[in-house]
């Protein structure tokens, strides 16, 4: 190529670039929230009910210091790298006060870049403990259960469930640290009735090879530390096709969302979750759940499932939090939401004192199916157990390992 | 782990291996009838299982929408192939990988467009939904129906490539798609027909596995790229080697992941490696691959 | 003569990039600079991917491998030792010339689709290991914190100053590749495009060759994978995975693969497009797929293929004298009938 | 005085076919050896062995008084063997001059440079040189690819010519050219003995009777006859061989 086209196509380039402006500003007078999530592939039905909950809470929410919010969702893939750049547009360009959704991936590669986006974040899909413990960020705020709450919670439900106490463990996982950690957790508390684990690579589809090694320990708990989507209802599908439903226990380490519980139908009996974020069924201790789950019905046609309460909890403290603050700078809002405590679909939230990990509750137990449906679920999670933050969590923030600058 | 824990994974290395061989049969086929590389195939065969979807609302049962869904995939790939593959015949083979890697995304974002993202788990079919007691473990029937009919149609698939005239023809082709022309053989009306079946095979395929995988847009990645090593190992266009390919990538799968969890995909990917290393037109392949 | 020649070709190239990097004082949005530091990062992953697939004529299907493995040892030094950029990229560098000498070594025996999903097999080896060895690269979960990088002791805080770093690193990458191309190496690779046996049959030791592009192909993209890495703060096996692999296949022919300046193209219109889209489509993948498959069918030699096409059309116009009296007749109908 | 290129029991199969039986040939300093055969004789297969694309089974191979059994091609080429191909291959991408500079910089060992300008080397006087020794200094700046086929064909000997080799190994030269054509060539061919030596798999036996000094037959992989073209036509084998094939075979 000539060095004068170089100049020339440059010029192009260069003009493509000064005339992308991106949408308009918007309504000045409009407050605008951030959420980045997952909108496409086989995972994205949790996407869906993260924004369905924001939604909710955003309509019960009304106008927030007299001014209308305004919700900018963008597609984040689960991907850390685009997650960065999608979150960096909310801010540089749509002047958001807040970003909520995220998953641990996104949300660890979000804390190294808060520092640059000076913009408060509250995560409600995020397990890795990393990110309110050693990783924690002042600007990083977590309101579902991260993994070391539910590994305590399993030790409860061992304790308190002797047929899971003395049964035979196998932790069965996708290769994510997350998962390793569940198995450490599992063989922590089952000592010599743990026989065994297995990692499989990520792309897993075909799982008799994995069905064929839990058989050979001859394990008669699971513990599926599976990626919640298509690859656990294939395992959960597989396990029931080859019988070893009959011989094993499933456990899930955390909830599974109500359109899986859903999808898998009758198969989700055979099914304890030992660390649900949220269940709707909460809704018969706690009113605010129920009014939540009402206006939800309504607007969504469907249930609220677990990413749809947690996602509503984050957002209605991030509302109050705004509101306390009286404004949208971004300090004014982090200080606000260390203090705020806040009635949530998942009970009352606070955050833990000098931390960034709410002290949400655990719900624990079995699914079943349910005698008379409602908001269109068939088969739902049994609240058994309301295992308490106090009971999981370090008292404050810097017990856990989180130092804030 | 004893000997049983093998035997059972060499079993389930066999099944899927027999599962694998419908899958890279039509794309060894359409490498080497058109020098085609078409990344497409994972698309085509997550179009079976929707197509299997589709037909089943009608309230067909499975097995006739097992047969009838394929059938609506064939006329769609047919049409791809006019329109986005025949226009790049003069160009390198490479080009084919890249249109068909546009045509993937245009598939997995229609079907997620129409039927949503979800992930649609199909019932095994009666009177198949059971178990059988082998080496002491129960064992899925279906899978055992489902290895069986694979090779079934697999190999029907090579007696015809092997008896019939069409089958003269395509191997004509693939052998010296020059002088096949020179001596009259429509090359652009059989890479057009063989396409259509190609893709008919992966949607069955994608049909048949439904009950085993389920059915989601994505279904079609991981699939993919086990047919392509399976493919490629086998040399590219050679039939019997393509069949000893996928069992091969099945078992390596299998036993590997039954073993060695985590590390089974690299050991598959350094074995592939290996032996392109040493046999760049695969174990079994003859002459260049350009 | 030739050195005025020079000259003459170094004015135009000394204006592009005073523009371009020019364009953070003139108004231009804070984002649109953010995402254009990100897209002329893949532009020069995009133009290391050229001198393979457009030069030597070798389809990397595992061009990730190159990037993300740059991107972890750069993060890593920067992370745990020093954040100097230039110590940190000295590192990526290293690490990834001697991957790419060893791995290159035995890939250059194959060509063609053998070339293409050999590539494959390594990047995703590399990408298991990233997920497998837990204590170095923290798994899926990613590493993170990786700090600002330092150039002389100054931290690039504003995203300005990292953007004109990468302005400064684009043009420098490009003078050198440009320079490449049109020696004798360069030509000997253009040579094995054409006909491996030919070329050996005239004395050139094709697999040295091979060996050696791939090696400098890996090199240039350490560059863009350590600029990545401290753009993001860290990285994840996913910048090693085979849809990176693609997409940057997808940026090069893009743009037009044998141009170098058009993978840089191609790279800024994905990024921008992919924004855009993923921003505005739920179903943005049909809309994606579509584009790409159009310009691979109707542009064969990518948006710079077209963009020279207009160009040369434009040109053959103002010379009319080559013109049939026909089309002249009727272009001469056609603008009476504009006025 | 010691032969340019000695091929001594040169054998090479595909599987169970023998394409190429115990071939030995002889070529001397500045001669055209022809080496003709119906199709399938393995003449092609013994061209390959001989350049080092194809790994002979047994056999052995002196260059200019060098063995250079197995050696890769490239490295014969550098040793001053240069060869052209049935089927024409040129860098048709290229242009005209750069074809033939590619090879005159490959013999002065300049491929690796990576700094200088390709244009500015040496290689490109050497270059015009052979262009203009094969009449194609018109086509200089064209690209490759856009030459008529004879032109191509003589590029092709023009990049062999630019490696300056002592040895010239010419498969078909004349394949697909109008009578016209092929009689430039052979008289190329004839001109260029006197630099080199050549050795020619040819099928216009007119060509082959006119330039050459020695012919070898071969049928089924094996030499059957070697002599000069008047012992050759005489020869009863070499006569009952081509009898038994149809005259076509060797119309081009």
């Amino acid at each position: 190529m000539e060095a004068p086209r170089f100049a020339k196509l440059t010029l192009v380039t260069l003009l493509a670039a000064t005339v992308y402006a991106g949408p308009a500003a918007g309504q000045a007078e409009s407050i605008k929230i951030g959420v980045l999530t997952l909108r496409s592939g086989p995972m994205s039905p949790i996407g869906d009910d993260i924004i369905a909950g924001i939604e909710t809470a955003t309509r019960m929410q009304g106008p927030l210091l007299g001014k209308p919010v305004e919700l900018i969702v963008e597609e984040s893939q689960w991907n850390a790298q685009l997650a960065v750049t999608k979150a960096t547009k909310l801010v540089q360009q749509n002047k958001v006060a807040a970003i909520l959704g995220t998953s641990t991936v996104e949300a660890l590669a979000l804390v190294a870049v808060a520092d640059r986006l000076r913009v408060p974040i509250v995560t409600s899909n995020s397990g890795g403990a990393a990110l309110t413990r050693q990783n924690c960020s002042k600007w990083v705020f977590r309101t579902n259960a991260e993994d070391l709450m539910s590994a305590a919670a399993l030790k409860q439900v061992l304790a308190e469930k002797p047929k899971l106490g003395s049964a035979k463990w196998f932790t069965l996982g996708h290769d994510y640290p997350y998962s390793r950690l569940v198995a450490k957790t599992v063989q922590g508390v089952t000592g010599g009735n743990y026989v065994g684990e297995a990692f499989a690579p990520l792309d897993t589809t075909d799982w008799s090879p994995f069905i064929a090694r839990v058989r050979s320990a001859g394990a008669t708990a699971i513990m599926m530390s599976i990626t919640l989507g298509t690859p656990l209802l294939q395992f959960v599908q597989q396990a029931n096709e080859f019988g070893l439903t009959k011989e094993a226990q499933l456990v899930a380490p955390i909830g599974l969302p109500d359109w899986l519980v859903a999808k898998l139908g009758p198969l989700s009996t055979n099914i304890i979750s030992t660390g649900s974020w949220a269940a709707w069924r909460y809704e018969e201790k706690n009113p605010a759940t129920k009014q939540f789950n009402e206006v939800f019905y309504k607007q969504h046609g469907r249930v609220a499932g677990m990413q749809s309460l947690q996602s509503a909890s984050a957002t209605m403290m991030v509302y109050r939090a705004i509101e306390k603050a009286g404004s949208t700078d971004p300090q004014a809002v982090v200080r606000a939401l260390e203090t705020i405590q806040v009635a949530t679909p998942v009970g009352p939230l606070k955050f833990q004192p000098g931390g960034r990990q709410a002290m949400v509750p655990l719900f624990l137990g079995p699914y079943e199916e349910l005698k008379i449906p409602r908001y269109g679920a068939r088969y739902a999670q049994l609240v058994e157990i309301a295992f308490p933050a106090s009971k999981s969590l370090p008292p404050t923030g810097s017990d856990a390992g989180c130092k804030l600058k | 782990m004893d000997i049983n824990f093998l035997l059972a994974n060499t079993l389930n290395g066999v099944v899927y291996g027999a599962f694998l061989l419908l899958t890279s049969l039509g794309l060894s086929l359409v490498f080497g009838l058109g020098r085609v590389v078409n990344f497409a195939h994972g698309a085509l065969y997550a179009l079976g299982g929707y197509a299997l979807i589709v037909v089943m609302q009608q309230s067909a049962g499975y097995w006739l929408a097992l047969v009838l869904g394929p059938l609506l995939v064939v006329p769609l790939a047919i049409a791809i192939e006019r329109a986005a593959i025949h226009p790049l015949r003069s160009r390198p083979e490479i080009y084919t990988l890249l249109v068909t890697f546009g045509i993937t995304f245009m598939i997995i974002g229609a079907l997620e467009y129409i039927w949503g993202t979800g992930t649609t788990l199909v019932e095994v079919p009666s009177p198949f939904a059971g178990t059988v007691t082998i080496l002491g473990n129960p064992y899925p029937v279906y899978r055992l129906v489902a290895a069986g009919l694979s090779l079934l149609v697999s190999a029907t698939v090579f007696a015809f490539i092997q008896f019939s005239a069409i089958g003269l023809q395509i191997r004509a082709v693939t052998d010296d798609a020059g002088m096949a022309e020179a001596i009259g053989v429509n090359t652009k009306w059989l890479l057009t027909a063989v396409f259509g079946a190609a893709a008919g095979l992966a949607a069955f395929a994608g049909a048949l596995g439904a009950p085993i995988f389920a059915i989601h847009p994505d279904m079609g990645s991981g699939i993919l790229i086990d047919s392509f090593l399976a493919v490629i190992l086998g040399g590219l266009g050679n039939l019997p080697g393509t069949a000893v390919g996928a069992l091969f990538v099945a078992l390596t799968k299998s036993i590997g992941g039954g073993y060695v969890a985590e590390w089974s995909l690299a050991i598959l990917f350094v074995v592939v490696a290996i032996a392109l290393i040493f046999r760049p037109t695969g174990l079994f392949g003859r002459g260049r691959v350009a | 003569m030739r050195v005025t020649r020079d000259i003459g070709k170094l004015v135009p190239l000394a204006t592009a990039t005073a523009l371009l990097a020019g364009l953070p004082f003139v108004g231009v949005g804070e984002f649109t600079i953010t995402l254009l530091t990100e897209a002329l990062i893949f532009g020069i992953w995009a133009m290391s991917l050229d001198l393979l697939v457009g030069y030597a004529g070798l389809v990397s299907f595992g061009h990730a491998a190159a990037f993300g493995l740059a991107a972890y040892s750069a993060g890593y030094f920067a992370r745990e030792v020093m954040e100097d950029f230039f110590a940190a990229l000295l590192v990526a560098e290293a690490v990834n010339v001697l991957v790419a000498l060893v791995v290159g070594f035995v890939i250059a025996r194959v060509s063609g689709i053998a070339f293409a999903i050999l590539t494959l097999c390594i990047a995703q080896v590399l990408f298991t290991i990233a997920v497998i060895w837990r204590s170095l690269t923290n798994g899926m979960d990613g590493m993170v914190g990786v700090p600002l990088p330092k150039i002389f002791g100054i931290s690039l805080a504003s995203g300005t100053a990292f953007y004109l770093l990468t302005v400064f690193c684009l043009v420098g990458v490009y003078l050198a590749l440009t320079r490449l191309v049109d020696s004798p190496f360069g030509r000997t690779l253009q040579a094995l495009r054409a006909s491996e046996e030919r070329a050996a049959s005239i004395g050139i030791n094709v697999h040295l060759h091979k060996w050696l592009a791939f090696v400098l192909s890996w090199a240039v993209a350490a560059l863009a994978g350590t600029l990545m890495v401290f753009l993001k703060a860290g990285t994840t096996p996913m910048s090693l995975h085979w849809t990176e692999s693609g997409n940057v296949l997808v940026m090069a022919i893009l743009g037009g693969i044998g141009t170098l300046l058009g993978p840089v193209i191609g790279a800024t219109v994905f990024v921008f497009v992919r924004d855009e889209f993923t921003s505005r489509f739920q179903a943005w993948q049909f809309v994606f797929g579509l584009v790409f498959v159009v310009v691979v069918l109707a542009f064969p030699t990518g948006l710079v293929g077209l963009l020279n096409r207009i160009h040369g059309l434009r040109r053959r116009t103002r010379s009319a004298g080559e013109f049939p009296a026909v089309i002249k007749r009727i272009r001469s109908s056609l603008w009476r009938a504009r006025l | 005085m010691a032969s340019a290129l000695v091929v001594q029991g040169l054998s090479k199969s595909f599987g169970a076919l023998r394409a190429v039986e115990n071939v030995s040939l002889d070529v001397a300093p500045n001669q055209v050896h022809s080496l003709i055969g119906p199709n399938g004789a393995g003449k092609t297969t013994a061209f390959n062995c001989i350049s080092g694309f194809l790994r002979p089974d047994v056999g052995r191979i002196w260059l200019n008084g060098q063995e250079v059994t197995r050696w890769p091609p490239h490295r014969l080429a550098s040793a001053g063997m240069a060869r052209t191909f049935q089927i024409t291959k040129i860098f048709s991408e290229l242009s005209v001059l750069e074809n033939v500079a590619l090879a005159a910089r490959s013999r002065d060992g300049r491929n690796l440079q990576m700094w200088r300008r390709a244009n500015h080397c040496a290689a490109k006087e050497q270059a015009e040189e052979v262009l203009r020794t094969l009449a194609l200094s018109a086509r200089t700046d064209s690209s490759a690819g856009q030459l008529a086929h004879g032109e191509k064909r003589v590029l092709e000997i023009g990049i062999a010519l630019a490696l300056r080799p002592a040895v010239l190994l010419l498969d078909e030269p004349t394949a697909g050219m109008s009578s016209r054509e092929s009689e430039h060539i052979a008289a190329l061919i004839r001109k260029l003995s006197s630099r080199v030596s050549v050795l020619l798999v040819e099928h216009d036996m007119e060509i082959v009777l006119g330039i050459s000094d020695v012919v070898t037959v071969m049928t089924q992989g094996r030499i059957i006859a070697s002599g000069s073209p008047a012992q050759i036509t005489r020869d009863p084998e070499v006569q009952a061989a081509y009898l038994g094939t149809a005259e076509p075979e060797f119309v081009s």
